[in-house]
């Protein structure tokens, strides 16, 4: 194990994949001469050269595109999206394309591609710039996403995303690339569509992705002292969704409270909460609560920004009031 | 536009004449037999038919190598059965039988056969001209380059031009150097809509002039113009690198899919249509250069026929997908956890007590 | 009271608009001289003329933005998708621009836009023409999402719509263009943002929108002869979503099915379902099941079509499922 | 590209020549400024200056009528300015307050001024370019067209031509007749990439050629230059309804964002960065011809310097918004249901026996 940081991990896991197959290649705006919006790729245009790392145009549609179409061919395309907001002018390709070729080619063509593409507010980037919106992806069939809170899973399931066969959007997080954790030393490859326990509980279930696993989790210790024990479940993928780690959960605490970075409707949350009131019915004890942002486009000035974000106190807040509840 | 006629038939073999007509008429009476399974339900969603773009469809994948990829739009069957596809294959996926190219998966505006090199028909207007520049990014980066190489060729119609997409890859195409001919097929008409009324450049195929990408205009009618404007592009690109832009004018003879009666067409519109067809031109060039006769168009035509009603008794004959294979073909590894419900099935195995 | 089709709505309304305020026009691909992919707006070029029926190119992106454009000048665009497959293209511009510039503005702009535009499956148009996206477009803060059922409500929202000074994006439905209702004569505004008790029971709630309200109420109507009382809460907006209606229903009820025609993870339905636990926890004596469509790209093959996708018999065997469960 | 020694200052009015001096010198003190609170956090976010486009800000904006329509891109305090803002607003919308232009809600990426007719800065590259297009056609249909009719300018920058929405606006605006004048604001960078490496045609005001769009590249250090010809842009803009697409080429002085090292420039781009600026070359022309003098132009460096001062001032003063007004702006005509929770409120009133 070395402790690394978010990003150091992600760079270093690009360095030992474009160093493992010639197959692989990183394409994006900004990623080469620039060195990437947020640096993960520095360095890499100096060390493998033009011809594997790729500086694209700003064009997100015909980009991501030409990279569905390379993954088609047989390469191993990873896209740098340089935020989850711009990704919405390749969606079409996304959704239409890298999710559906297998199926309407009857399984003759695969679309092994990667988009690696940073969601997350709280940097004061204002309304466009900020956005959480992995439910659109997770709720399409075709896509995996995933969703790594930790440097050892930011590793982890980057490795297995570039070695799988199927297209992955890999969320990442404005505001975990710098974060520290310990991350396995070598070959790491992690499972695909498995949560994570962070931290084991008796009272109640709390349970997040990218970084809000990470508030959950520092929620989660503080009450320890308070003498709540909370469960902490980090989903890692939002598709496929590991309901059963969920829902065992879920059934040991019999309460949950849901932390998430996108708006409350329609969110990621509200697949969790649907899934645990159906899944263990019979074991809950209070509703499951939702901690989500509230539902503006995020203002630039910091205290509304601020306001509209979930924090510690929030959740904090949610889930003595679960205890409390009932 | 050149002249058909102008085109010198006796510089060619007269075997691959007929060889011509034959793809031609044989993609005419698929299309014809096609809208009549569509009209008896035969075939659902939509239908898009190549009637008026045989010359075009021939031409444009006899320029092609075996090693070539192409990619079409959802008007593509004439592509597949000209790549050499199966009649019988091709027409079980409008059938959506199982023995269909993919399965009964795609449909009409699907049609993908990979060991021909057709990397299928796209329903997303412009959506194929991405993947195709992928495709091509894929050929140069594994450095194939030479009289040898293989290319790529997509297909988009004309009022196709006017998307996003096409700008952007043909943007890319030229400043990466890929090996891809852009062929704008102009039939004429998006849907209802003339070229003009849809491009403010109605000469298409100077649209390249934004990326330096030269472009050509020969008349869709005329399959060795086509052909010969195909191959020369072609060849630039796999020992150039150098993409090219295609647009080949024909004429679309019927409504923009099988159900739609075109009532938008003009008496004058009506009388192109007679004039302007693409079969009976071609044929009678054949017979005036000698290479053909009355006879051996019928038979040609009957064989044509004779192949189609063929086709449609193999898929006929071939079973529908049962429902145990709905989840196939969605993920090539699928995760343990992925859920697969049908309508109604619970989310998870238990959890009441 | 006239019976008309749900088409014939549609049709009428835009028309009743385009007659009452001339900075009304619509625009689209294929709506004049094609007379609309789905012929809602037959006969209105010939009638208003070029100036208010425009006929756009194949430019998604560049037609909505430039409504949106429009609107931000005090026009009142009324834009056609063909279908919400091809909003993908456009999403970029509804997101980021029509549903965020009162905000980024500070509230110097407005609009007033109506994006009608059909999802639904069933017709054979396989996996890139048969989705149902609208839980990506309810998800947003700054749009409104109506989506109605009833031929009532397609008149009275779609007013609605056009008179309201908001983005609205109108979902209409493949499947519904053809279904015959009673439409109030003359002037008919529709509230927006309330659901409609399209029955009243006391059995169980069932809620669905757009096509799949009409499902519902088939079935509640069958069941009826079982002895079973169904109550069934027709959405009619999706953002707003009428909280209060849904969990008063289900409060009376103690038990609720949703139909939706949309995939199961992180569709509507999750918000739905998260809505009822939350808001009804003590009154429910079931878990809320969800009918939705299969998570596949929609196959083109008629009985794997038809496998994927919800109907009156899953929602019936859902339903009794869930009385008899508990 | 015209040489800036050529323009004849002889011909113009010394107070105009003097007023566009005082423009480029407060948009240049209201920059450096902003970077400087940038850099002690008073500002957040992204923070796109306009150091060294002085002269093309300047230049453009005086070329627009009152009545002319402005779409910019998120590098735009300087148009914000010499549209007429007062600094106080513009700064204080930077610092996120409640008597910013948009309330402290779009900060320095979204700048509206609808007063000044300035409909906005955009964060999305290329999302301001069908807003504009839109507005022109908004223009269009109510009917106003001649020499005092109004029309629309919008900005874009050089990276920015190679993404869909420009093809598309462009297409729309050519068949539509739309009043409106495309400027690319060439700075030749978009972030690292010189054009070069992102546009096949890299002279950009030749890529209206795909519409018959008439395209011109001015210097965009020469205010003159550049205002003249904005100006016949708009004036057929106005008349002939007819679009065109200007380009001016300047030179990113700075990083792309305050945050940006720009550690990938050459010592030969750094050279440009001196030889390049255009407020001492345009004081020196000038000077030079007799319209300022050194006292004079130092009393105005310093009346900017104070201007922008008081903005700093102005914009301290200014409260920051409170959170009750979270879900203002949101929308025109909230409905009575929409949910209105901050993060971990109850979507529900109640629901708990
Ligand atoms: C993005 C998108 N918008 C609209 C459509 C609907 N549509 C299907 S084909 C077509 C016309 C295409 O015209 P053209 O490019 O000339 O091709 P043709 O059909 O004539 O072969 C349209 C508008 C679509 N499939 N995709
Ligand atoms: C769709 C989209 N892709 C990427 C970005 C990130 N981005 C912001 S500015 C910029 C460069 C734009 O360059 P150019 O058009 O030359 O304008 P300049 O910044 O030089 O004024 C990029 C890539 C974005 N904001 N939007
Ligand atoms: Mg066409
Ligand atoms: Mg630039």
């Amino acid at each position: 194990m070395t402790v690394l940081s978010y990003r150091q991990a992600l760079h270093d896991t690009l360095r030992a994949e474009l160093q493992r197959d010639e197959n692989v290649f990183l394409i994006g705006e900004e990623i080469g001469v620039f060195e990437g919006s947020y640096k993960i790729t520095a360095g890499l245009l100096a060390e493998f050269g033009p011809h594997r790392v790729w500086d694209a145009p700003i064009a997100e549609e015909g980009f991501t595109g030409v990279a569905i179409g390379a993954a088609m061919m047989g390469l191993r395309p990873v896209v740098e999206i340089m935020t989850i907001n711009f990704s919405l002018l390749a969606i079409d390709q996304i959704v239409n394309n890298a999710a559906k070729l297998r199926s309407v080619s009857g399984g003759q063509v695969s679309v092994p591609l990667v988009i690696r593409t940073p969601g997350g507010g709280g940097q004061q980037l204002s309304a466009t710039h900020s956005q959480n919106l992995e439910a659109w992806y997770a709720h399409v069939p075709g896509l995996k996403v995933l969703a790594p809170a930790t440097c050892a899973d930011a590793k982890g399931l980057l490795t297995a995303a570039i070695r799988d066969d199927d297209p992955v959007l890999m969320l990442e997080n404005l505001a975990l690339y710098n974060t520290k954790g310990e991350v396995p030393d070598g070959e790491h490859v992690a499972e695909i569509g498995r949560a994570a326990v962070l931290k084991p509980g008796r009272d109640i279930t709390i349970i997040g992705y990218s970084r809000a696993a990470i508030v959950a989790l520092d929620v989660a210790r503080k009450l320890e002292g308070d003498g709540i024990s909370a469960e902490v479940v980090d989903l890692r993928s939002l598709r496929p969704l590991d309901r059963d780690t969920i829902c065992a959960s879920v059934r040991k605490t019999s309460r949950a409270v849901i932390v998430e970075d996108d708006w409350l409707s329609y969110g990621t949350g509200a697949e969790l909460a649907a899934t645990i009131q159906e899944g263990a019915f019979d074991y809950l004890d209070a509703p499951v609560r939702r901690v989500a942002a509230a539902e503006v486009p995020l203002p630039y000035a910091k205290p509304l920004e601020i306001a509209a974000l979930p924090d510690a106190g929030a959740v904090t807040r949610v889930v003595r009031e679960t205890l409390r509840g009932h | 536009m050149t002249d058909p006629a102008g085109t010198d038939m006796t510089r060619e073999d007269p075997a691959i004449l007929r060889e011509y007509y034959r793809q031609m008429a044989l993609i005419r009476a698929f299309e014809l037999r096609a809208a009549e399974m569509y009209s008896r339900a035969r075939i659902g969603g939509y239908c898009h038919l190549n009637l008026g773009e045989e010359a075009t469809v021939t031409g444009l994948t006899a320029a092609l190598k075996p090693e070539d990829y192409l990619f079409a739009t959802y008007r593509e069957h004439g592509y597949a059965l000209a790549r050499g596809a199966d009649p019988g294959r091709v027409m079980a996926e409008l059938f959506g039988r199982t023995d269909g190219l993919s399965g009964g998966r795609g449909g009409s505006m699907h049609l993908f056969d990979r060991e021909n090199r057709l990397l299928g028909g796209y329903g997303i207007v412009g959506g194929q001209i991405p993947l195709a520049t992928g495709a091509a990014f894929a050929l140069a980066y594994k450095g194939e380059r030479g009289p040898d190489a293989p290319a790529v060729m997509c297909l988009l119609g004309d009022g196709t031009t006017n998307i996003g997409a096409f700008h952007e890859s043909l943007n890319l195409a030229a400043l990466w150097h890929l090996p891809v001919v852009y062929v704008i097929v102009n039939n004429q008409l998006g849907m209802g809509t003339p070229v003009e009324a849809a491009s403010a450049e109605p000469d298409l195929w100077k649209r390249g002039c934004a990326y330096r990408i030269p472009g050509q205009r020969v008349d869709g009618n005329d399959v060795l113009a086509v052909r010969d404007a195909a191959r020369a592009a072609l060849d630039r690109a796999r020992t150039q690198r150098r993409p090219a832009l295609l647009e080949t004018v024909s004429y679309r003879l019927r409504g923009h899919s099988v159900v739609d009666p075109a009532r938008y067409r003009t008496a004058e519109d009506t009388e192109r249509v007679r004039r302007e067809d693409p079969l009976p031109a071609f044929r009678g060039h054949l017979i005036a250069a000698g290479v053909l006769d009355d006879e051996a168009a019928a038979r040609i035509g009957a064989e044509a026929d004779k192949a189609v009603a063929a086709a449609v008794d193999f898929a006929d004959a071939s079973p529908a997908p049962g429902v145990s294979a709905l989840f196939d073909c969605v993920y090539a590894s699928p995760p343990p956890g992925m859920y697969r419900g049908l309508p109604g099935d619970p989310v998870t195995g238990g959890g009441q007590a």
